[in-house]
């Protein structure tokens, strides 16, 4: 559960509004349920009073909203970043995607956000009311008269589980305490494929590639993805396509996805969150991070504004392609 | 839609041997967008290119594709032959279908398909190639050369001499740089200060050179052709354009223990002082740390007793902003520091002195006038051991030294070594070495007179340990020939010290975007083919700046830049490569990643205000290519993710139409 | 009426797969559930319905409609379809089969999409009451009742056994080839079924939605509202609800071209998309506030204003459940209509 | 004769300056190497977007072999060396998604190694072949 609350954040947010500093707040409201939150603007105190909400749910990257709303607000942004979020908002910084002076960001501390469907795997459907009870979640249904307990590890996020970072990278102010890098587990799944013979992992693949209906979403909820127009939306690209039409459109689409952000990526898992048949998308960009850590070294993207990201940099002792296998190989 | 003529060309047997032309004019024949194909002897040959022009004439084409040798051999050719035809010359594309086809297939069914698909390739090519044009840029008939060594005034003379103006930017109060520090030169002993200082006041009388002598270069932008160039000229407290050289101010200054920078910091100079008799511009400088009036107000000796009136103690930095076509970087190098090095003991012992201290050493004009004496206590040494690859070809040590070879020391101490046996017979000379490396006119000749003539004992082995005993070194070394333990006890221990660039090459190369390698020296456009280009357009290099050289070498280099920078002056304008990136600004994010792969500088990024669809306008920042600048390697398009960054005559749709009619 | 036991279940599927494709949910690893084809050892899914919709069968997401061979300079024109084969589609439940009667709307006036009709022409639909909805379902909005699905037969699975009606002459024909693994019984165990699910349905938080405020002639009353822009504010414009809707029916057509030729084909586009409909001139919604104004005005105003009445969403859920950003058309109704809604 | 003989299509991306007139090189040398190899070329290696590589494997190729200036020769200095990772990465990806590794290669051919071309080339058509068709970036539309 989450340590700072919903009224903390309020506070604040009305204090930094009455005070001039920021204009308005980005946040999130509260939906029909006690789950589906949707980030909205706030832009007073009886809205914030009313609507915003803080839980376990809140699992939103913030930081993609900013490139396009800041152009459009007067004043100051207050933003609420979690820890994964900064790292994205430095990466939007690096790229210079949004200005740094319209917007006032607090980090606040993250203890890990839950997945719906890990808790309706447990409860089953029917979710009448989730309540937030000290450590546990109580869940009730329509269809069980007591509610069930659940503890938060129990529901987490595989991005959370997977969780690389507590440490908030970016902000104008720190809301709790302040958290640290830490180590994860991450790369197991990639390294479990990896252990996988190519007819395995070709079959894995195609399983999961097989189930995309080209939605977009994975790019559209991206932080790294906020090109002006997005080559599979460009009719010249000659990558331009509305569906997936074949197997090889599943492949494409997802390669070229990966591939562009590359680098870029922060690891922030929303394109496998909002994925909606549940394709282990960050299976794919952790590939790449895991790749460019062992072959260029360690690098996090947006750990800090303007580094350099390994595929637009080099040493001259970089190793060849063909040494990407011929490691591999040896080491098995 | 393109009408396109193709051209298959039989070069005689060379191409119709392997493959039936007839059969691969006749297949093109029906390939979008062909309205004419026909095959012919020689393409190349003025009736070939004669058939061209009239085929273009008569069937209005708009592009044309040529079946024949390899670009690289004919491709401007046929671009010319479309000019003359009234076609852009960028509306031709080339199948290669000898070099890659009929010579390295024998089958001729085999060679007659794979040319007829190469055919097909180049058609969907052409089928999307625009007119391009080249862009053109006037040119600033000026040069700068930064950098006032042998490497900075050779350059200055070369192209002055051939009508340009050219400005010298230099740090130090004169220009010389190491050259005017040495005594004798290698291989032929003759006078550095002989065959330098006519060329220093060369420079000075030269009426096309100025030189911004005490000044830095600030701020440098723009491109080949047209670089804005800021100057920093800083305070030296006294009016150049009136001081005579005289030196009354010199001889009253009350500071009298500054170290001398020109001699190593082996004798003193005054606050005020002219760094040598020869010095250009021979001008007085004041220093402004040691100085009393400028620190306290207390003094103005100097004031008083200039005649001319050229001391103004509130003289300030200027900055002077000029134009430039061409920059040639000569910014040379220093010995290395000598700190990490504890084992020679060079900062317990006087007597333990770098290879350029003893170039002083031997000086006439040097702190000793020319005595070899030891600096501890002015006695004549008797033993001198020379420690060479101090901090050169240093694989382990890396982090003390350097990993390359610094290429002139082997020679300057078999100068050393010879020039000491010559004028004290009475010295024992040791040279301890790693190798002995001389090649070079008359290189090895000259140290194999230092070891027969003049009998130098040359010890293959490396110093271990020099400690200072009372007056003596004790040197401990190894003879890796003998393989024995040495203990030498030496007067004096001179250090071949590994040279870098000077320290201001890096922020230079970075205002510059110039490139350099991992130990600071800058990188040349190609290191066999253009060795004296930067890959930044319009920025040449000259001397050690690019990599450790001697002295012939460093003026053949300065000439050769100079002749290159000569070569761009001469242009009225700049014809650019049409084949250059461009942005689609509706497209560009403004991330910057195509900048940061861009080798030359090429990108930069302006803000612009866009109409929004909802009426709204909204500021983007977006890639902007200097197409005087960009070569068209392609690196940015790769790099940009929404594809706004495309490259003329190489674009993602003409090579994606190629890869599809390869694969159909 | 006719029931089975649910222990001969894999013998009704085979001999349904036996004259025709059957198609049913069936649970996938990532712990979805998808229309799958049957083959002997297909496990039947107990989910309560699949992420994307049953239209596919119909409207595929992807579908050749014609192609041109091109060689040399000649063009010729080349018969790609392939929508002939009778299939069966199992385990519908009640609003996606009420978005076929949408769809049909769409597809089935003048003139006639014969893609689609084929397809409709040779699939039958057996349908299923639900029994466990999830507090994302607001059928009875739209009037669908879930223990009362349509179809070309109707099916009611309760602990043991599994009830089949048919309401067709298709479903007739195959309820009889089951004659031989099937009982004829009576309703009463289907009715008590159906009394459990109306209680249910009566504990929905949805329950009280309503569509008042919305329905042909809306238009001019809806459509600058102030509210689009706050409910736009965080789309993120990705086709996510579109493409899980059982009633969207957008679709692009597109020339893919080989290499040796051309595909013409159509997919399902979004009007989420910011090409949405683009011409030569341009775009029509230029902003995604317009956009997304498009898909819910058009689900609630557009449509039963030319259709009758009939709104073009069935209360299915999906997209409450997958869009991203949790923005969906309940919140829409409730936002726009007011107190009309509740 | 064998009449039946699997014959690979391979897209070859070749530098303008090193590796395309190595591959001249190679013609004027008259050194062999397999017809199946079509050659494309590009001002420099780093030219070579993976959206080329996967669009030839989409269009039937069944090895894609990428040739540029060898490192520290590249002749705009650096694009080699941005080859080298994006390929790398990009390789490495489609290893990992069960893509056979010989399928797709970078090599270094100088302008003087006309032999070196020609070598690669037989090995690289070698290794395709056998491997067979390409099946698993194939896009069956095209094959129609």
């Amino acid at each position: 559960m989450q340590k700072i609350t919903r009224e903390q954040l309020i506070d604040k947010a009305v204090a930094l509004l009455a005070d001039g500093t920021v204009s308005c707040v980005l946040g999130w409201s509260k939906g029909e349920f006690d789950y589906d939150v949707t980030p909205a603007m706030f832009n007073n105190e009886e809205e914030l009073k009313a609507n915003f909400v803080f839980n376990d749910f809140c699992g939103v990257n913030f930081s993609k909203y900013l490139v396009a709303k800041t152009q459009k607000c007067e004043g100051k942004i207050l933003v609420f970043l979690k820890p994964c979020d900064t790292y994205s908002f430095n990466q939007l910084l690096t790229e210079h995607r949004f200005d740094r002076e319209k917007v006032y960001a607090v980090g606040i501390p993250c203890e890990g956000m839950a997945d719906i469907a890990k808790v309706k795997e447990i409860c089953g459907d029917g979710i009448s009311s989730i309540a937030f009870e000290g450590e546990k979640m109580a869940v009730t249904t329509l269809y069980e008269d007591a509610p069930v307990m659940l503890a938060a590890n129990d529901v987490l996020a595989e991005r959370c589980i997977n969780c690389k970072s507590k440490k908030c990278v970016a902000f104008d102010e720190l809301m709790g305490d302040e958290g640290n890098v830490i180590d994860s587990n991450r790369f197991d799944e990639v390294e479990k494929l990896e252990a996988m013979t190519p007819d395995e992992r070709f079959a894995f693949w195609q399983n999961e590639l097989s189930r995309c209906i080209r939605c977009n979403a994975c790019r559209d909820a991206c932080p790294a993805c906020t090109c002006e127009k997005c080559v599979f939306d460009n009719p010249n690209s000659g990558v331009e396509n509305k569906s997936p039409a074949n197997s090889f459109e599943e492949k494409m689409f997802h390669i070229i996805r990966a591939f562009h952000v590359a680098g870029r990526c922060t690891d922030c898992g929303e394109c496998s969150r909002v994925c909606p048949q549940n394709i282990p998308l960050h299976l794919l960009n952790r590939k790449f991070i895991k790749d460019m850590n062992e072959f260029y070294g360690e690098y996090q993207a947006g750990a800090e504004v303007g580094s350099r990201a390994p595929l637009v940099n080099y040493t001259t002792e970089d190793l060849e392609p063909g040494e990407v296998f011929d490691r591999r190989d040896t080491d098995a | 839609m393109q009408r396109v003529g193709v051209f298959v060309c039989w070069c005689g047997s060379n191409i119709a041997g392997t493959v039936d032309v007839e059969a691969v004019s006749e297949a093109l024949k029906s390939e979008p967008g062909v309205v004419f194909s026909t095959n012919y002897q020689y393409m190349c040959s003025q009736a070939g290119q004669d058939m061209i022009i009239d085929a273009v004439k008569e069937h209005n084409l708009t592009g044309i594709v040529v079946c024949s040798c390899s670009p690289r051999m004919h491709e401007a050719t046929f671009r010319k032959t479309a000019a003359a035809a009234g076609l852009n010359p960028y509306m031709v594309e080339i199948a290669n279908i000898r070099e890659q086809c009929s010579w390295v297939h024998k089958d001729m069914l085999t060679g007659t398909e794979k040319a007829i698909i190469l055919g097909k390739a180049a058609v969907a090519k052409v089928n999307l190639n625009t007119p391009l044009t080249p862009g053109e840029s006037p040119v600033t008939k000026r040069a700068l050369v930064i950098g006032g060594g042998i490497a900075g005034i050779q350059t200055a003379l070369d192209i002055a001499d051939a009508g340009f103006p050219v400005d010298i930017v230099e740090k130090k109060p004169t220009i010389g740089g190491k050259m005017a520090q040495l005594d004798k030169t290698f291989p032929t002993l003759d006078c550095a200060a002989c065959i330098l200082t006519p060329k220093m006041v060369d420079v000075a009388q030269n009426d096309k050179i100025r030189i911004f002598s005490y000044s830095e270069v600030s701020e440098i932008k723009g491109f080949v052709g047209n670089f804005d160039v800021t100057i920093k000229k800083n305070a030296r407290f006294v009016n150049e354009d009136i001081c005579t050289g005289c030196g009354a101010c010199v001889d009253k200054c009350p500071m009298k223990k500054i170290p001398n920078e020109f001699n190593l910091g082996m004798d003193n100079r005054k606050a005020i002082y002219i760094p040598f008799a020869q010095a250009v511009p021979k001008v007085a400088t004041i220093d402004p740390n040691a100085c009393n009036m400028l620190k306290n107000g207390k003094c103005g000796l100097c004031a008083k007793v200039c005649t001319a009136g050229a001391i103004d103690y509130t003289q300030k930095d200027e900055f002077i902003e000029e134009k430039y076509g061409a920059i040639v970087v000569a910014t040379g190098f220093n010995p290395i520091s000598m700190d990490k090095f504890d084992e020679f003991a060079y900062n317990q012992s006087k007597d333990v002195i770098t290879s350029l201290e003893f170039e002083r050493l031997t000086n006439a004009a040097g702190p000793t006038a020319g005595k070899l004496l030891r600096p501890s206590d002015g006695k004549h040494p008797h033993t001198i051991v020379f420690v060479q690859c101090v901090g050169s070809r240093c694989d382990a040590c890396a982090e003390k030294g350097k990993e390359y070879c610094s290429k002139i020391c082997c020679m300057y101490t078999a100068k050393h070594a010879m020039l000491t046996r010559d004028k004290y017979p009475d010295t024992e000379v040791y040279v301890f070495y790693i190798d002995v490396r001389t090649p070079g006119k008359n290189f090895d000749e000259f140290y194999r007179r230092a070891v027969e003539e003049y009998g130098v004992k040359y010890i293959k082995g490396m110093v271990g340990k020099v400690t200072p005993e009372g007056d003596v070194l004790k040197v401990q070394a190894s003879d890796l020939i003998a393989n024995k333990q040495l203990r030498i006890d030496a007067d004096l221990v001179v250090l071949a010290a590994a040279i870098e660039p000077d320290k201001s090459a890096r922020p230079l190369a970075t205002m510059l975007t110039a490139s350099m390698d991992t130990n600071d020296f800058f990188t040349e456009a190609h290191p066999k083919l253009r060795p004296v280009e930067s890959p930044t357009a319009g920025v040449f290099l000259s001397g050690t700046c690019q990599g450790p050289k001697d002295i012939p070498e460093t003026v053949s280099q300065a000439g050769a830049a100079s002749s290159k920078v000569i070569g761009l002056l001469a242009k009225d304008k700049l014809t650019g490569n049409p084949c250059v990136a461009s942005s689609n600004e509706l497209m560009c994010n403004g991330c910057s990643s195509c900048e940061k792969v861009c080798p030359y500088g090429a990108i930069t990024y302006s803000d612009k205000e866009f109409r929004m669809p909802d009426r709204t306008t909204k500021v983007r920042r977006i890639a902007v290519v200097n197409p005087a600048v960009c070569q068209g390697c392609g690196a940015c398009t790769v790099a940009c993710p929404s594809g706004a960054m495309d490259l003329n005559g190489f674009a993602n749709s003409q090579i994606m139409a190629e890869v599809d009619a390869i694969c159909k | 009426m006719r029931k089975c036991s649910l222990d001969k279940i894999n013998l009704v599927f085979a001999e349904i797969a036996k004259n025709a494709a059957l198609y049913l949910p069936v649970d996938q690893n990532d712990g979805s559930a998808a229309y799958k084809k049957w083959e002997e050892g297909t496990v039947w899914s107990n989910a309560l319905n699949t992420v994307r919709s049953p239209k596919d069968f119909f409207f595929p997401q992807t579908e050749d409609l014609m192609a041109f061979k091109v060689e040399g300079k000649n063009i010729e024109v080349m018969d790609t379809r392939s929508e002939s084969e009778d299939f069966v589609v199992f385990g519908v439940r009640a609003c996606d089969v009420k978005s076929f009667d949408i769809l049909d709307r769409v597809f089935l006036t003048e003139p006639v999409d014969s893609f689609y009709g084929s397809r409709r022409q040779h699939g039958i639909i057996i349908s299923l009451a639900c029994t466990r909805p999830s507090e994302t379902c607001f059928c009875k909005t739209f009037g669908i009742d879930p223990s009362e699905p349509a179809g070309d037969i109707s099916a009611w699975k309760t602990e043991t056994e599994i009830f089949f009606l048919a309401n067709t002459e298709k479903g007739e024909e195959l309820l009889n080839k089951l004659s031989a693994l099937t009982e004829e019984c009576d309703d009463s165990a289907v009715n008590a079924q159906k009394e459990k699910i109306t209680a249910i349905m009566d504990k929905l938080p949805l329950k009280e939605l309503k569509t008042d405020a919305f329905g042909g002639g809306k238009t001019n009353e809806l459509f600058d509202a102030p509210e689009w822009a706050e409910l736009s504010q965080s789309c993120l414009g990705c086709g996510t609800c579109t493409f899980v809707c059982p009633t969207c029916q957008c679709y692009d057509i597109k020339d893919f071209n080989t290499g040796n030729g051309v595909i013409r084909y159509r997919c399902w586009d979004s009007c989420m998309y910011s090409d949405f409909t683009k011409m030569a001139h341009g775009n029509n919604r230029l902003t995604q506030k317009e956009r997304f104004r498009q898909r819910f005005m058009h689900k609630l105003v557009y449509f039963p204003e030319n259709n009758d009445g009939e709104f073009s969403c069935v209360g299915c859920g999906r997209c409450l459940a997958k869009c991203p950003i949790s923005m969906n058309i309940v919140k829409v109704m409730k936002k726009i209509g007011g107190n009309k809604s509740e | 004769m064998q009449v039946n003989e699997y014959k690979p299509l391979i897209v070859a991306f070749c530098c303008n300056w090193c590796s395309y007139a190595g591959a001249d090189l190679a013609g004027n040398n008259r050194l062999n190497y397999p017809a199946e190899v079509k050659i494309i070329r590009v001002p420099c290696s780093c030219r070579v977007n993976p959206m080329f590589i996967l669009r030839a494997f989409q269009r039937g190729a069944d090895g894609v072999i990428i040739c540029g200036c060898h490192p520290g020769d590249c002749h705009y200095t650096s694009g080699n060396y941005y080859t080298r990772r994006r390929m790398a990465a990009l390789f490495s990806m489609l290893d990992y998604l069960g893509i056979e590794k010989e399928r797709t290669r970078v090599e270094w051919v100088s302008a003087a190694e006309g032999a070196k071309f020609a070598a690669t080339m037989n090995d690289f058509v070698e290794k395709v072949v056998a491997l067979g068709e390409n099946k698993r970036l194939e896009d069956l539309r095209c094959k129609k």
